[in-house]
């Protein structure tokens, strides 16, 4: 099958400010992002788990998102906007995709 | 004294206080024993709404009387007032950074509506009555704090506040949820109440033993992995800042002339602190500030002190004071 | 008129009516307030088995008369029938396109158990009694307007329905509930319902509030986001089609000589609209289809409407007509 | 026998058994009828608080006579020992080999506490009372048996039991909240209970439907997917080891001097497998062990077995033993 | 530690879809796949989330695909077989794995 | 935007062994990792989903890791003590992080 490439883009951020990223996203011009549920992690801020919250204030979230690989400068540069004083963590990945029109 | 220490004892041996407890010991000695986040949640919607249809069935029964807004009033000052207070003490007592101080002392403004709800539960069965708009109070304190304390940073110069904040704190669930079930409350009465009393009344005190045994386990975790943050200083001022937040809401109770009941309320809702609506807020607006400090302050220490030994002492001196 | 608006009156001002409108107002203003997924599920569970349950008892109280089979089929008939009239309301009314007709049309065959149950309580606040295995017509009346639809856009010749989405409709989760606790409210009788009764009678209606709190939710954010989809024509299609539906309804229950109250409920079977069997198999079978659209007319119009001003209206005709 | 044949059809047509049979019905059926996770989580977690406190109420009401401790014995007892019956018996009867026959023998020594609670609501129903303790000595059954199944493996010389994992049996999330909440239903009394006692008395059996429920659906689940690796001498297995237990049961009843209801329960203890806590601790310790082995037995075949003929057979002896 | 390359296929699909796409897989040859719940999203159909549903009906999951390189086409088209009239987005990554043999 | 080459573990597990995991890694000197729940899968020891678990004993967790390369080989040897004996899937891809001196 014909396949394009792409880059995965997976941003680990705190769900208080999820809806501030994909906001951010969007208008960096992206046109899709899939989010997943975080349980639990460790980093520099210690170790939670997302039964340990009474306000589940401080849960996270997974923001995946896949562009074309001429967009990720735009993205990354409005997703630090927003990730830079956070806690979390972005990675980018090389991938493929089949309709390259969607990205 | 001896009536203080009989109700403290009658306190204790609460099945809520007991849950609690148990929550507590389960999750210091590690057991895996949890309660999901989506029940937890169910949970805390129940009693938000149960408490808010019961303060708004009370209006509707004994009628507002004209201290319904100077109570409001009272409350919004006490919530704004408080975290100037925590925050200077916080920095003379603890040496803890502006950032972090001005975070812990935005919880001691605002209130735990789970408190307040075990100071209603304790004054039931004291038999003592008391205003049933103090569930609007209650919800009316949950924010000021806030803004005193990013005021208190700001004054920094670095910090503006984010205008969509605002709305977010303003319209944060728990706010919603309170303020419209008591609306819902008043507006359908005893007749609306009688019937879903048999969801609201009846199970209630039962759900709030699950409650206190869930936040009983999260407390704990906080202590196990935040409570080598939290040195003696620190520790005295989870259980010093409640006696001052009682205090002010003492004075408010007398000068605005509530019944015993009302006055113990505004004590408790004085004393509490957030662990809920502030927290978000805070990762939002102060991300640097450390989470395991305030968390672990309001609801590993403030959070029981309140729960086991301040509610009955706020019932004595009301009491007291009040002649009620 | 007056005792409809009486009663329009007193539904818009009861708990359930004014936890709906409170989830709606959240939502549109965008509060954070959310009943989670898993939570939500359990009330939905709830609901569907407590209301089973009773109807399985009424029958098994009160037997089982003639028109048992006769009305299962006269629902079965109705929800078949009902989408080819809205489908063809909706290509002459609003001009949608062949696909999203059919697919909306669907909607409006099959039924809501919410408004349902809403239904039944405003019966049980007026004394009114209704024939206990209307819950039974109310699972038959589900799927078959599924089929409608489909063989509406089969007609165009490019679709043959899958073997598959067959057993997944006619054992959808709600079904199988709702019939599956009607047989063993059948079975047990008022025997079985003494040992259950505090958990499916007494909390049903605060439960039922809590439900659509978390409706309303859903209603407001739909509207935010599929609104603009929804032309002035649409509205008039999610007000002017149940009262078709309803209207079908009736004749039903005259012809089947059901009591006033089984009448009223033909009549809220035939006026409400799915939201939850129906938009599932959709996205199975008509992926193309908008779920904006259907959700949206389904649930942010025709849900509130029946709920509001259609059941009370209903109620006073079922009334006149049949003298009861 | 006829006695027993009245007990098994009214058992056998209870709302529970038949909820239980529902759930398994709608799966074998492929229905997607499901319970989210954290409510049936939930459901368990109401289920051992409220079975955990209202023994501990019975035992403050009643009083602890000398057998409490005795019956703890008996109970660690026939834990560890009914593994060993079971792993012979196994070993001879099916051929499994030595590690899925220690593993599934694990469960037979441990307790189901649902199996339990259908016990002492059958006595309820007939009238028979029982020691409240039993539930303390239902969580002191749920460890040892899988200490039993662990050496029994450890013979063989290539495993040494993990440390971690002690803790984490002893401490797993069931045997805390029974045994908290007993303690706490202990020290709060009848006074205790009455604050909560519309909360986890009157709606218990309709929850214990839902969970029922729940039940079949998973017993239906592994069925469909583990169903082929059951032969017919597991299935004798899974009917004929709980008659073993529940004459050791017996046996340890008699001795004892238990009540006629507490007899019956050692005898549902003796019968009923585990589900929960040993396949958790199974996965961390013989993770080769397949779990469709052990789980396809204890809650497709035993369980089921127990709900609907073993618990009537068991009041049946006992009375007939005990003259009660 | 010896490794061997694989490919990481990412399918995000609607729930309602999730049973037929597995077994198209099954079918396709697959000896493996993880589903992952997916809490909210955006694309071309629009901004949806989990809690904004009363049904549920149009949830969406990920399914996770680790095969050998020489079995993607058959699972692509396996998926694209699936997918195709359905709002979801596949996408491919190189990865390796362990132990080969498994996949 | 700068980035520097890292590699992402993904680590399919079962729950009951997500602490031994991560007690593993961070013995390993991992400093992050974050934990996803899984609803359902197969593999050669069969299909399950979350909801047709009791005791939700047997449900999995998925565990990611980004790490520098060259931390690659003894997180991976510290993982397979762990998953070794126990049902699960390790992966690993090539991505690239912003600040490297994080990982
Ligand atoms: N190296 C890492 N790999 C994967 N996730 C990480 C890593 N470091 C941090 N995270 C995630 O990001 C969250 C915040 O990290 P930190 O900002 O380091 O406290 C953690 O709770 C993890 O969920
Ligand atoms: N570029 C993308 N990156 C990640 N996920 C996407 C992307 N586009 C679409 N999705 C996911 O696929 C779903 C349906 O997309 P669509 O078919 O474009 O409406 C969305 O709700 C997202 O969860
Ligand atoms: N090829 C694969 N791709 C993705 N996930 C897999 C694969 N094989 C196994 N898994 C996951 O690992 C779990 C256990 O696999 P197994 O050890 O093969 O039974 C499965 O339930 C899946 O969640
Ligand atoms: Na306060
Ligand atoms: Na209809
Ligand atoms: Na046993």
């Amino acid at each position: 099958m014909q396949t394009h490439d792409a880059k995965r883009v997976e941003i680990t951020i705190e769900a208080v400010m999820q809806r501030r990223l994909t906001q951010a996203l969007t208008e960096a011009g992206v046109t899709g992002y899939t989010i997943l549920p975080v349980l639990g992690g460790s980093g520099r801020s210690g170790e939670w788990s997302r039964s340990g919250q009474v306000s589940r204030a401080s849960g996270m979230v997974q923001v995946i998102c896949i562009i074309r690989p001429d967009r990720l400068d735009a993205l990354l540069e409005a997703a630090f906007a927003v990730v830079e004083r956070h806690i979390g963590v972005v990675s980018v990945t090389d991938c493929q995709v089949m309709r390259a029109e969607r990205f | 004294m001896d009536q203080i220490l009989s109700l403290a004892a009658d306190n204790l041996l609460s099945p809520i206080i007991l849950s609690f407890a148990l929550g507590l010991a389960a999750s210091l000695a590690r057991s895996d024993l949890a309660i999901p986040e989506a029940v937890a949640k169910a949970m805390s919607i129940y009693l938000l709404f149960a408490i808010g249809f019961k303060g708004g069935v009370s209006v509707s029964d004994h009628g507002v009387d004209g201290t319904l807004l100077l109570s409001l009033l009272a409350g919004v000052a006490l919530s704004a007032l408080l975290p100037l207070i925590g925050y200077a003490l916080l920095r003379s007592m603890t040496g803890l950074d502006r950032l972090n101080a001005a975070a812990v002392a935005a919880h001691y403004g605002s209130i735990s509506i789970v408190t307040f709800v075990a100071g209603t539960s304790v004054l039931d069965s004291s038999g003592l009555i008391y205003e049933g708009y103090m569930v609007a109070v209650a919800a009316a304190m949950e924010a000021p704090a806030i803004l005193s304390a990013l005021w208190l940073i700001s004054r920094g110069g670095d910090r503006t506040m984010e205008a969509d904040l605002w709305r977010e704190i303003l319209l944060n669930g728990s706010i919603v949820l309170l303020v419209g079930s008591f609306v819902i409350g008043w507006v359908t009465g005893p007749d609306g109440l009688s019937q879903i009393d048999s969801f609201i009344v009846a199970p209630f005190k039962g759900v709030l033993c699950l409650f206190l045994l869930d936040m009983g386990i999260v407390a704990g975790r906080g202590l196990r992995s935040g409570g080598r943050l939290i040195r003696p200083p620190m520790i005295a001022f989870g259980a010093i800042m409640p006696l001052i937040g009682a205090t002010f809401g003492l004075g408010a109770g007398l000068v605005l002339g509530m019944s015993t009941g009302g006055t113990v309320l505004f004590m408790v809702l004085g004393a509490s602190a957030s662990y809920i609506a502030v927290p978000a807020a805070m990762r939002v607006a102060l991300p640097e500030a450390n989470p395991s400090i305030y968390l672990t302050l309001s609801l590993g220490i403030t959070f029981p002190f309140n729960l086991t030994l301040g509610i009955p002492l706020y019932v004595a001196v009301a009491r007291t004071v009040t002649g009620g």
